[in-house]
């Protein structure tokens, strides 16, 4: 037989209800205690950077969609956020608008999500079912402004495909109404559930340098107490002309930067990005969206790195243009993917069911991770 | 007496208790476990805003069904690591043993598998044959996840006996017998007869007893969600851990059997609880049997009664089930020792002295 | 006649037929086509890693134990149970005195920690920041 | 031949054979499990005998309690790396003749002596005689059970633990 | 001999008896060992209780034989402590190995 | 805050040999090119001295540079004899709010860097990364194993220009 | 031999009844297995979510694939994976039944042309029953895929691969 | 002792608080759409299965080449001069016979990238949504309105043009046969190739 030590091995996926995708979680376990996990990714490598290598520059924003399939919409921006830098283009107020609207939402999004399947992993499956329904409005919102409903290819350099849906503004005013007390409504099932806290506070607990030296970012690098969030601390676009907070994690429940931490701030920061919509939607102006979209996208030679806060964190690309029509090469540096490396050290010394807790609340998107 | 009645109709003794068998089996078990399938299903659909099956028959209700023939067709995999034979015989064992607990459990006045004395031992005692048979079905499985599920499964429901036994033992030390249709006569006609409310003599003990009873329900409601494997204690088949537990390796009709006797076992611990805190069998208020002069519809108002009584409290494991996490293990573990047992220690010995007094 | 326990037996005659007979009928329904993936242990689709075996937490084994005292204990009131009574206070104190040494034993083991789940320290992980040496290129060229 | 005989006949066997099996299979788990039916058939026996609360009592310790422990035992002692957990036995064969010859002997006796049978009728529920014995006359044994119970729980706790 | 009598249980338990004897003599692994002594405590039980149903001990034999089950279930959870110790420290249970527990 | 020029001053009155150049010509952003076996030491001195700070590495990427000699094959397949690879890090302090960028090159034959996995364990995975897809061997990584790829990918390092495809991989049609 | 087992040559009329029977049980409790792979399967969740909601068609995910009668391969099937997704439905017992849902699965999708990592197409490891095409589908879609497949049961009778 | 009781109360309460969450839910009407009985009705910019109106495609290549899966194959024939293939509905001159247009719509990503290009706008997305098939070759869609004849009649014409490209005179004879060749394709032809091929016999 394989193993004649005293350690058992535990697979966990790539088929498994709870790892969020193809991940494959190799536990070594001593009783029910974890000694050692070691992730194996790449079960879903999808090879974009080879593709973005050999498509022109808007050819390419199909497979950002794809990278972070819960946040395609932020994928998108972070992408035509470089080529513009790249070519030095001025976009319409309008578009920098819409696409801060776009965002946010989509960060609304991808946390249902992230909170829904936290609560199914939890075993409290009602959650999940709430929050995707409430995911589904967004949703709409999307598809009446674009078309489709996951994947948009809306955002474009230089402008948005398509100028936002004569109803949009009203059906946003009315989402954003309904979806208050469904947030409260979340807390009262799930946040505050005793059984809950007791499942997520005090477990897995990150510390700030831990995380900063892993390079963490995002939610959790908040949740562990640094007021850290490209919005504010690296604007981008038009985000300093709002005003709101920054959720931090302090341990409310038991130590900072636990899951428990983690999953609070992404409720938080649900309720923040429904503050930001709110007065985008009413300070937007009107104008032309398509007006600055180049018709060859063709950037000078040279590299840039640049970076935006995506629902999962700190997602940067890396390009380097030969001056051609098509990107020299495309590095994608994606939040899950730095986030996941610190699963291994997080998972030490608790039991298979912490394993899935910390896992879920570090929210990994596996397209992302694997690209 | 059914059994009487059959024993005349029959002849023999032997074939009336084997038709007296077979009646709950196949008059209440199954079409019970079809239903309640079914309303599980329902009842988690509504409370998240879905439908649940619509589609199969008039809003779904022939899902069950489909499904169970559909299992009767699904090859039946032993996979080539497991033992075979036990893996043959866990799920015969699993079922029985949770189906034997209904030999003593009372549906109504006229009919009671058996009146044995010794009833709620009894259905104690068989609930050891389901841990045997998980821990042989996890066992024989030959797979991680079973295994660690099984072991689970087992240490869970032992310790979770222990408070509901002390709570058994203070109704037996307040009522005076362990016969579960005595026990259900004693609570008669009222429901501030059943012994959630002190039971059936009046005066200061019965007062004084009400919190005492009120408290130790909550005590065996928990400790029996516990044993059935119900949310929020799942462990054994937190399918976000252990893929489906001691059943994971199990297909076909075996699995069937599995599913068979934990909605079994839901019934049965509701029962108990029934019996031993809500009067079992009798109804809340008179019987209109009695007040209309016909004897013979009070069997069946009881049996209703009893029904009745069985869902509301599975309807309330499947809200829990639809609305709470899971604990982990070693919580579940704490909770068991550091709340549910001292908890009916302190009870016991206190409805002692009452009694005394 | 037959005793009650006679009919209890029935019942659990009645159940084992059940089962057979179901699991008779589904053997004559079901397909059978076995191959060899087919019998391979589940795992997550992954190929069965080392032995099924596990060192169980001991945790499990105490609470069987204790477990198992305690049923005892519990069995052994219950006869008492059902007549503490008629013989009064005298009575009540021979169970009380009986459960008392129980309830003893309890406190023990919480005390004890008997009741806690084994967990070993959580290390926080440690950075470091010492300067890599120089090293062979042997190991490396195993990587590859 | 009435039911009765034919009952009995049925837990003896049952009882027996998977004792035989219980002593002799070389797969450790497979033992366990066949003592399972042991004790079944143990308790079957004590119910024709009258015993009905031994008889339930014995399914709840020996069953519900002694048998999951020892299972638990060998799960825990033993590195199932195969299906079946091989055991070694000693001196098997000395052993088969010795313990075959002391059964004839008990055999021999017990079918040779000549009991004073007397059918004494069992009072009518067992379970409250009993505890009125225990109340009465074992009173004091009934609590140095407790006391004992108490030692044990520690001890094995405490030998568990280190 | 159709008619059950006493002797058909005395023949039934003292077998049982036997089969504990051999299983606990022949059995390597403390564990079996434990059971081939659970065998022989059934087989004891099976007397007082016979014993008592034929004699007229009225219901002494079954209280002894609970007395006997209580002791049993002391017995095994001490035993299988003690197994689970030896197993921590030699990392094997098979009794003739075990000198080492003298020194 | 500090900008790349003040940095570049102070990193090359520290390590002048091993930090080459400072390139601000090139549109867009300014980088430091550095020695690719020296850089451990810098990133050291990066992260340890008080007024640089860099806590935190945003982005470790790997690029074939492909400007060594390429052939064509029949079928017109490339391939490239020569030339270099480089790895490019993107470091940031969190505390002090400023960035840099580092290149460094090495050859294609046989690329080697030292690794920076230890200092910041951002990069572990990144490297892994760069090393599954690129083939450059960083020196002293804990655990230098393909990463995205299976384990027993033979048919190279498939973000090389010249990357050219099997033909099955375990009975499997590999697209080319 | 077994019934499923059997060819019947002439149409009995009792065999078909108990045929229609077996096929609509069947086609009416198509449990899935949960498992999911790529973009399509955050699809494949809003499906049985509260606003599709595939419980209505019977479809429940179950963990283990032993208990499971339809695999939805939802997404990008990578040679990593397709060894996997092999394994997983050699385990499923047999009747079973697979849907590849979305471009990716079909055929490999956007990944077709560049992709050297990426199976064109799950139908090259196991037989696949129905396509779903779309890039993600529409939870509609996929549910009219799924009723696409209950048409096929439908039509099986004994002996065939499936049934 | 205290905080131990509070903690058992505290967890018991939160457990009732969701309680009444979920059991409020029953209530809430379900908000499924029962999907094959009610269709929704989808927004106007759904994008779904594309289509191409081949009356305005005047094949000029642009949306294969917007395309980054490449999924439409797109082969055109010059026609040759004098050949009138008509205008498009926003009036611009169609000068190449589309011979191949294939889209590819399993590997299609629903991107709409090649919807913008069009000059003629006959390329674009539809809602339907609802076309999963038995087979992967059923996905590939031919929307090319000629007969297989008209397409081998087109290439030889093509053919034969080049091969007398310089001698322009025999251009006119090659004209008649063609136009014969094009009566022939006729009996058997769509109405608007009919027309095309009338207007030439003028
Ligand atoms: S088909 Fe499209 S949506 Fe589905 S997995 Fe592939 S790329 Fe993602
Ligand atoms: S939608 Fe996108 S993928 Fe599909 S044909 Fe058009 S460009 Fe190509
Ligand atoms: S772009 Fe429009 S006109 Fe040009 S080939 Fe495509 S469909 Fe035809």
């Amino acid at each position: 037989m394989a193993l004649k030590t005293e350690e058992m091995i535990l697979n966990m996926g790539p088929q498994h209800p709870s790892t969020h995708g193809v991940l494959r979680l190799e536990l070594q376990l001593e009783g029910e205690i974890i000694s050692n996990v070691i992730p194996h990714i790449g079960y879903l490598h999808r090879c974009f950077e080879k593709h973005a290598e050999a498509m022109t520059y808007p050819q390419v924003i199909p497979y950002t969609d794809r990278m972070d399939y819960l946040a395609a919409m932020y994928n998108e921006f972070g992408y035509v956020l470089a080529v513009e830098r790249l070519m030095g283009i001025e976009v319409p107020e309008r578009v920098e608008y819409i696409r801060v609207i776009m965002g946010e939402l989509q960060r609304i999004a991808s946390h249902l999500v992230a909170l829904g399947t936290y609560g199914a992993d939890i075993g409290a499956f009602t959650p999940f079912l709430y929050c995707f329904r409430d995911r589904e409005k967004i949703l709409h919102l999307f598809e009446i402004t674009c078309g489709a409903r996951l994947l948009y290819n809306y955002i474009w350099i230089g402008g948005v495909s398509q100028d936002l849906h004569p109803d949009f503004i009203r059906l946003t005013r009315d989402f954003i109404k309904e979806f208050r007390p469904n947030i409260k409504e979340l807390n009262d099932l799930l946040s505050y559930n005793q059984i809950f806290i007791d499942r997520t506070a005090n477990v897995a607990a990150l510390s700030k340098e831990t995380a900063i030296n892993y390079g963490i970012t995002g939610p959790n690098l908040r949740a562990s107490g640094v007021k850290w969030d490209l919005r504010k601390n690296d604007s981008y676009s038009i985000y300093d002309r709002f005003d709101y907070e920054i959720p931090v994690g302090s341990g409310e429940r038991g130590k900072t930067g636990d899951c428990w931490d983690r999953y609070i701030i992404r409720v938080r920061e649900m309720e923040e990005s429904l503050k930001i919509i709110e007065q985008a939607i009413e300070q937007i102006p009107g104008g032309d969206v398509t007006s600055a979209i180049p018709k060859r996208v063709k950037p000078p030679a040279g590299q840039i790195y640049t970076r935006v806060e995506n629902p999962r964190g700190e997602l940067g690309y890396f390009i380097i243009s030969d001056g051609s029509l098509n990107p020299y090469r495309i590095k994608v540096r994606a939040p899950s993917f730095v986030n996941l490396s610190v699963m291994g050290e997080l998972c030490k010394g608790w039991m298979v069911a912490d394993v899935v807790a910390i896992l879920g609340s570090i929210d990994i998107v596996l397209g992302e991770i694997d690209r | 007496m059914i059994y009487d009645w059959l024993t005349e109709f029959t002849g023999s003794e032997i074939i009336a208790a084997f038709i007296q068998g077979w009646l709950p089996l196949l008059f209440f078990i199954l079409p019970f476990v079809l239903v309640a399938v079914l309303a599980e299903r329902k009842v988690s659909a509504h409370m998240q805003d879905r439908l649940g099956p619509m589609r199969v028959g008039y809003h779904g209700i022939l899902q069950t069904i489909a499904d169970l023939i559909k299992l009767l067709q699904k090859e039946d995999i032993i996979a080539s690591a497991n033992d075979k034979k036990l893996f043959n015989f866990a799920p015969v064992l699993v079922f029985v043993g949770s189906y034997a607990a209904f030999a003593a459990i009372p549906f109504s006045g006229a009919f009671i598998g058996s009146q044995i004395e010794l009833g709620l031992l009894y259905i104690v005692a068989v609930t050891g044959l389901v841990v045997a048979g998980i821990l042989m079905a996890g066992w024989a499985s030959n797979n991680k996840y079973s295994l660690l599920g099984a072991m689970r499964a087992a240490a869970q429901i032992i310790s979770y006996e222990i408070p509901t036994l002390l709570i058994i033992l203070t109704v037996i030390m307040i009522t005076g017998t362990v016969n579960l249709y005595t026990l259900s006569e004693m609570q008669t006609s009222y429901f501030w007869n059943w012994m959630i409310f002190g039971g059936p003599e009046f005066g200061l003990q019965k007062f004084l007893l009400i919190p005492l009873m009120m408290m130790g329900f909550l005590v065996i409601f928990i400790s029996m969600l516990a044993e059935v494997n119900r949310t929020p204690f799942d462990i054994p088949e937190a399918e976000s851990e252990l893929v489906s537990g001691f059943h994971t390796e199990y297909s076909g009709m075996k699995f069937a059997m599995f599913f068979l006797a934990e909605y079994a076992n839901m019934f049965a611990v509701s029962a108990i609880i029934a019996v031993l805190f809500f009067g079992g069998f009798q109804s809340p208020f008179g019987y209109l049997g009695n007040s209309l002069g016909w004897e013979w519809l009070v069997p069946f108002e009881q049996f209703f009664w009893f029904t009745v009584k069985g869902l509301f409290f599975i309807f309330v494991q499947m809200w829990l089930r639809w609305t709470l996490p899971r604990f982990r293990v070693d919580q579940l573990m704490a909770f068991c020792w550091k709340y549910m047992i001292p908890f009916a220690f302190v009870i016991l010995i206190i409805a002692g002295l009452i009694t005394v007094l | 006649m037959l005793t009650e326990f006679g009919k209890v037996f029935v019942f659990i005659l009645a159940a084992v037929l059940f089962v057979i007979i179901a699991l008779v009928v589904a053997k004559f329904i079901r397909p059978a086509r076995p191959t060899r993936e087919k019998l391979t242990t589940y795992e997550c689709g992954e190929n069965p890693e080392g032995s099924p075996w596990v060192k169980f937490n001991i945790r499990f084994y105490v609470v069987a134990l204790i477990f198992l005292i305690f049923d005892v204990e519990v069995v052994l009131l219950i006869p008492w149970a059902l007549v503490y009574k008629n013989f009064g206070f005298i009575g009540y104190l021979v169970g009380a005195i009986f459960l008392i040494l129980l309830g003893l034993g309890m406190a023990y083991e919480w005390r004890k920690g008997d009741l806690e789940w084994i967990r070993p320290k959580i290390k926080e992980p440690v950075i470091t920041k010492s300067p890599p040496s120089e090293q062979d290129k042997e190991n490396l060229i195993l990587v590859n | 031949m009435g039911v009765y005989e034919i009952i009995f006949y049925l837990f003896a066997a049952v009882t027996l054979v998977s004792a035989v099996f219980v002593v002799t299979s070389r797969n450790i788990v497979r033992a366990a499990f066949n003592l399972l039916f042991t004790f079944f058939g143990v308790a079957g026996i004590y119910v024709l005998l009258g015993a009905d609360f031994v008889a339930i009592v014995q399914l709840i310790v020996y069953v519900g309690g002694i048998l999951i422990l020892l299972i638990f035992g060998v799960m825990i002692t033993n590195k199932i790396t195969e299906v079946d957990i091989k055991t070694g036995t000693i001196h098997t064969l000395p052993a088969a003749i010795g313990v075959g010859l002391f059964t004839g002997i008990v055999g021999a006796v017990v079918l040779n002596t000549e009991w004073r049978v007397v059918d004494s009728e069992m009072p009518e529920s067992t379970l409250t005689t009993l505890g009125t014995m225990l109340i009465t006359e074992y009173v004091l044994i009934f609590e140095l059970l407790g006391i004992l119970l108490l030692i044990a729980l520690i001890g094995a706790a405490s030998m568990a633990r280190k | 001999m159709l008619e059950i009598s006493l002797t058909h249980f005395l023949v039934v338990s003292s077998i049982l008896f036997c089969l504990g004897i051999y299983g606990v003599v022949t059995r390597k692994n403390a564990v079996m060992v434990l059971m081939g002594i659970e065998l022989i405590l059934n087989a004891s039980n099976i007397n007082f209780i016979a014993f008592a149903r034929y004699g007229n001990f009225g219901l002494q034999g079954q209280i002894v034989a609970l007395f006997v089950i209580v002791l049993a279930a002391a017995e095994a959870a001490i035993a299988l402590a003690i197994v689970l110790n030896v197993y921590k420290t030699f990392v094997n249970i098979n009794v003739d190995e075990l000198d080492t527990l003298r020194d | 805050m500090k900008s790349t020029e003040e940095i570049f001053s102070i990193l090359k009155e520290k390590f002048p040999d091993s930090v080459t150049e400072l390139l601000a010509d090139k549109p867009v952003e300014p980088f430091i090119e550095a020695s690719p076996l020296e850089i451990d030491k810098i990133c050291i001195f990066l992260i340890e001295n008080e007024e640089l700070k860099f806590d935190s590495l945003m982005n470790l990427s790997g690029v074939d540079d492909a400007n060594g000699d390429k052939e064509e094959d029949e079928k017109g397949l490339e391939t490239i004899k020569g030339g270099t690879l480089s790895v490019w890090y993107n470091l940031e302090s969190i505390e002090l709010n400023h960035k840099i960028t580092l290149k460094v090159s090495t050859e294609r034959e046989n690329p080697e860097v030292a690794s920076v996995a230890e200092i910041w364990r951002s990069a572990d995975w990144h490297e892994r990364e760069a090393f599954d897809l690129y083939g450059i061997k960083f020196l002293n990584h804990p655990d230098l194993r393909r990463i995205l790829m299976p384990y027993d990918w033979e048919a190279g390092y498939p973000l090389r220009k010249d990357y050219k495809n099997p033909e099955f991989y375990q009975g499997m049609k590999v697209p080319d | 031999m077994n019934l499923s087992d059997q060819q019947f040559t002439d149409d009995n009329i009792i065999i078909t009844k108990v045929e229609d029977l077996f096929n609509w049980a069947r086609l009416s409790s198509l449990w899935q297995v949960g498992f999911g792979l790529a973009c399509c399967a955050i699809e494949m969740m809003a499906t049985s979510a509260s606003h599709y909601d595939f419980d209505r068609f019977g479809v429940i995910p179950r963990p283990s694939p032993r208990q499971s009668d339809v695999i939805i391969i939802s997404g990008t099937v990578t040679l990593k994976m397709a060894i996997r997704i092999k394994r997983l439905y050699e385990q499923m017992p047999d009747p079973k039944y697979v849907i590849s849902m979305g471009s990716c699965s079909n055929c490999g999708g956007p990944y077709w042309e560049h992709g050297y990592h990426v199976l064109n197409g799950v139908d090259r490891v196991i037989p696949v029953d129905v396509f779903v095409p779309g890039c993600p589908p529409r939870p509609e879609a996929l549910l009219e895929g799924l009723l696409k497949l209950q048409e096929k049961i439908r039509n099986e009778s004994f002996g065939d691969k499936n049934v | 002792m205290i905080n131990y009781l509070q903690r058992f109360w505290g967890g018991l309460l939160t457990i009732l608080i969701g309680m009444r969450v979920t059991f409020k839910h029953m209530f809430v009407p379900a908000v499924t759409i029962q999907y094959p009985t009610v269709k929704p009705e989808l927004p106007e910019r759904e994008r779904n299965r594309l289509y191409v109106n081949m009356d305005d495609c005047i094949g000029c290549d642009q949306c294969s080449r917007a395309c980054p899966v490449s999924c439409i194959d797109i082969e055109t024939v010059k026609s040759i001069p004098g050949e009138d293939l008509g205008k498009t509905s926003n009036g611009k001159k169609k000068a190449l016979w589309v011979i191949k247009f294939d889209i590819d719509i399993a590997k299609c990503c629903y991107c709409e990238l090649c919807v913008f290009p069009c000059p003629t706008d006959c390329i674009y997305m539809t809602d339907v949504y609802e076309f999963s098939e038995f087979e992967r070759s059923s996905f590939i869609y031919d929307f090319v309105t000629l007969t297989q004849e008209e397409i081998k009649d087109k290439k030889k014409n093509f053919a034969e043009m080049q091969a007398k490209k310089d001698a322009e005179k025999a251009a006119a004879a090659k004209k008649s046969t063609a136009g014969g060749a094009e009566e022939k394709a006729a009996k058997k032809d769509e109405p608007e190739i009919k027309s095309d091929s009338e207007k030439e016999k003028e």
